[in-house]
């Protein structure tokens, strides 16, 4: 079994990425989306604390203190780059105005729950922006590993830590392949090069449908 | 009625009392009320309850109120970065609520726009959902979260004018209009002072009848995570 | 009984201005306070369609269709003046970030309830702002004659056109003086020139108390 | 993908259709979305339902689709200027559905903004609180109010870029940003039509996301009330 690394994936989810639409992509590999964009598909990435149209990582002269993405790193603008206060921000995210947004997770059920803020008995750090990015925005991919480093699925019947969202996803990009989240559980979309169905039975606690 | 202050301190005179609830601006430690949060620090005001997203790092931010234990609670969506706040939380010595970001951003404007609550799809079927109101609006769900009415607002702003009018500059505008709009009392600070009329009518952020007080700030803007490419 | 015109009125309306605040004048008499603002006293007037720091009547060589006042007429902008959506104006509003509203009214009731936006039967043209005015603003003062053209009492036990806010009015100054609305009912604050206390009592149904 | 059309005509292909509610920047005559209006009276649609705070006067604004009685419903404010709209409101032709000021700015705020509903105290104890939800916070009384979550925007801003992103200019700004939010699909026409980076990112008023077509519009701009004072 060969699988993708974690820029193969990331080069897979930008094959979701439609011209014209308005995208957020969460912190992790989900940020590596944006080395991928597929030639002659213009998207704009919104950075959840207050700026549509992000640029790149800036050059050393380049760097201001006032301008980061919701990672904290420092960032460039534009040409066509707005910003706008944190309220107006989620206003767009609620109010379905973002198209897409790619994240990580730690789990995510067959009903499209997903979990990635929070481990009880461990620190809890906050969940960002997360929970309304999965509520709001039209269109919600996870990228992550397939199994956890036990070896166990991540693809579940249910979810067992605490949740982001409830039925928020609607795709799931692993290591092993592409995953709907369609009735009655997952949906083998594509598979990753040198995978097998058997190989992803043997990853997948959810339910698989055809 | 002067609206302008000599310094943080003067501007934080008769406002700052102990179990307050302060809102405060910024996202990480960028456009952060630097000046206003170290006079506080100076006054030593306790047991505060602060509405910020974030609650600075260890020696700078919010994280410097952490470490005098002023702080009895902070309202925020996400705090990875404060060893000192996880040492006084897991003591139990520090409360946290975790607010979804969108939800405390909407909460700040809500409550300085008089709405004393809103229905949000955000954490339905969540922890965060626990305990509140839920109701259905054609068909789906949805939870009551309600306004946040703040004792003082602390805000940091690019250029200001002497009526209270601001302009913030790129993303270090993030939280600071609405926490600017949540308080009893506003203060700002900023990096430039102006006289009435130099800021362009269309292009202010904050109309100054937000803010009581404000005064010219000296800021350090830390950069958290400096990220480069080659040139 | 000699009593008030509309120009004393509204200079004795102005005499409630504080330095310093923000105030929002009513349609009608209520924007000839800005005529009578006392020496000192430094006040930004909103226009709830949305500006802050509203200047005189334009001359003709300075008319601008795109600056307008809440009744629609012509205005000037100042050196303070500052744009905003309907959303962030009636936010301000309704956040009571505002002051103080003067404002006309039909009838006002001894608890404070005001109706100044439609009469059952004839055409109704709306409320525009005053509700969110006076539920909104921290003190309301409402200019209007004592009686109306059949000289019955406006200022009565209990409003009879429907309300525009309820237990909203602090204060009613009229033709006839300064009345408080206060526990109990009535009091006057202030008589105006050559009008007696029986003229008061004769011109009002609502209880007087002292 | 191109936001750019060559005419309101254009814009409005395959958007409009009978029935369909249509949320409209302008305050009286003062920043109306004019060419879109006229190419929606050129149409023919009917049975619109109309949420704008004003319903314009007989000839201009929002007037020429009564006239053609393309309209079935308004949510608004204040209807005071217009004869026709009067005329067809006795006659039982039309019917309007009067919402205070502010709470009809916010309505169309909440809609963009995902929010179902919110408490205001604004119309406590009035007609307009009739049969919606009572709920008290703090031992204040608050009604709820719902979004307006509409088919098509259509407002009007000074300079616009072909992004999508807006500029709005003195009052004319009024309750286009927030009519702009509420719209499955949002149509701006501008004054002044300008290249991506002709627009300063810190004062754009309505980021293009919310901004599905622009056109080019030539604008008359009636003033209503046209008050002067002496030079």
């Amino acid at each position: 079994m060969a699988g993708w690394d974690r820029n193969q994936m990331a080069a897979r989810a930008a094959q979701e990425l439609e011209d014209g639409t308005y995208v957020n992509l969460g912190i992790g590999i989900p940020t590596l989306v944006s080395n991928y964009i597929p030639e002659g598909v213009d998207v704009t990435l919104q950075s959840e604390n207050g700026m549509l149209g992000m640029g790149p990582f800036p050059t050393d002269d380049e760097i201001d203190a006032d301008l980061i993405n919701a990672g904290k790193q420092t960032i460039t603008e534009m040409d066509r780059t707005s910003y706008f206060s944190s309220a107006d921000s989620f206003a767009m995210i609620r109010g379905g105005h973002i198209a897409l947004s790619i994240l990580g997770a730690m789990e995510v059920s067959e009903q499209g729950d997903l979990a990635n803020w929070m481990i009880p008995g461990k620190l809890v750090k906050g969940m960002g922006g997360a929970m309304d990015l999965v509520a709001g925005v039209r269109r919600v991919v996870v990228i992550m590993d397939h199994t956890n480093k036990k070896g166990e699925s991540k693809l579940l019947k249910q979810c067992s830590l605490p949740l982001t969202g409830s039925k928020v996803v609607d795709r799931v990009i692993s290591n092993l392949g592409v995953f709907d989240i369609v009735d009655g559980g997952i949906k083998v979309v594509e598979m990753a090069d040198g995978v097998s169905l058997d190989d992803v039975k043997a990853a997948t606690e959810a339910a698989l449908v055809s | 009625m002067k609206k302008v202050y000599s310094s943080a301190a003067e501007a934080l005179g008769g406002v700052l009392q102990d179990g307050m609830l302060v809102a405060a601006g910024g996202f990480g430690l960028c456009g952060i009320p630097e000046n206003l949060i170290a006079a506080i620090r100076d006054a030593g005001t306790k047991n505060l309850t602060v509405a910020s997203n974030n609650a600075g790092v260890d020696d700078f931010g919010l994280g410097v109120l952490l470490q005098g234990r002023q702080v009895k609670k902070m309202i925020s969506s996400y705090v990875g970065e404060n060893d000192e706040f996880m040492r006084q939380y897991l003591a139990g010595d520090l409360e946290i609520e975790f607010n979804p970001q969108g939800t405390l951003a909407e909460r700040m404007r809500a409550g300085g726009a008089g709405i004393a609550g809103f229905y949000t799809k955000t954490g339905v079927g969540t922890l965060i959902a626990d305990g509140k109101e839920h109701k259905d609006f054609n068909g789906e769900t949805y939870i009551l979260e309600e306004g946040i009415f703040a004792d003082l607002s602390i805000v940091k702003a690019w250029k200001g004018d002497e009526a209270g009018n601001l302009i913030f500059r790129k993303t270090a505008r993030n939280f600071n209009p609405v926490a600017a709009t949540c308080g009893k009392v506003c203060i700002a600070e900023v990096e430039e002072l102006l006289p009435v009329g130099a800021l362009e009518p269309d292009s202010i952020h904050t109309p100054g009848i937000f803010v009581n007080r404000i005064i010219k700030g000296e800021h350090e803007k830390r950069i958290e995570q400096r990220t480069t490419r080659a040139a």
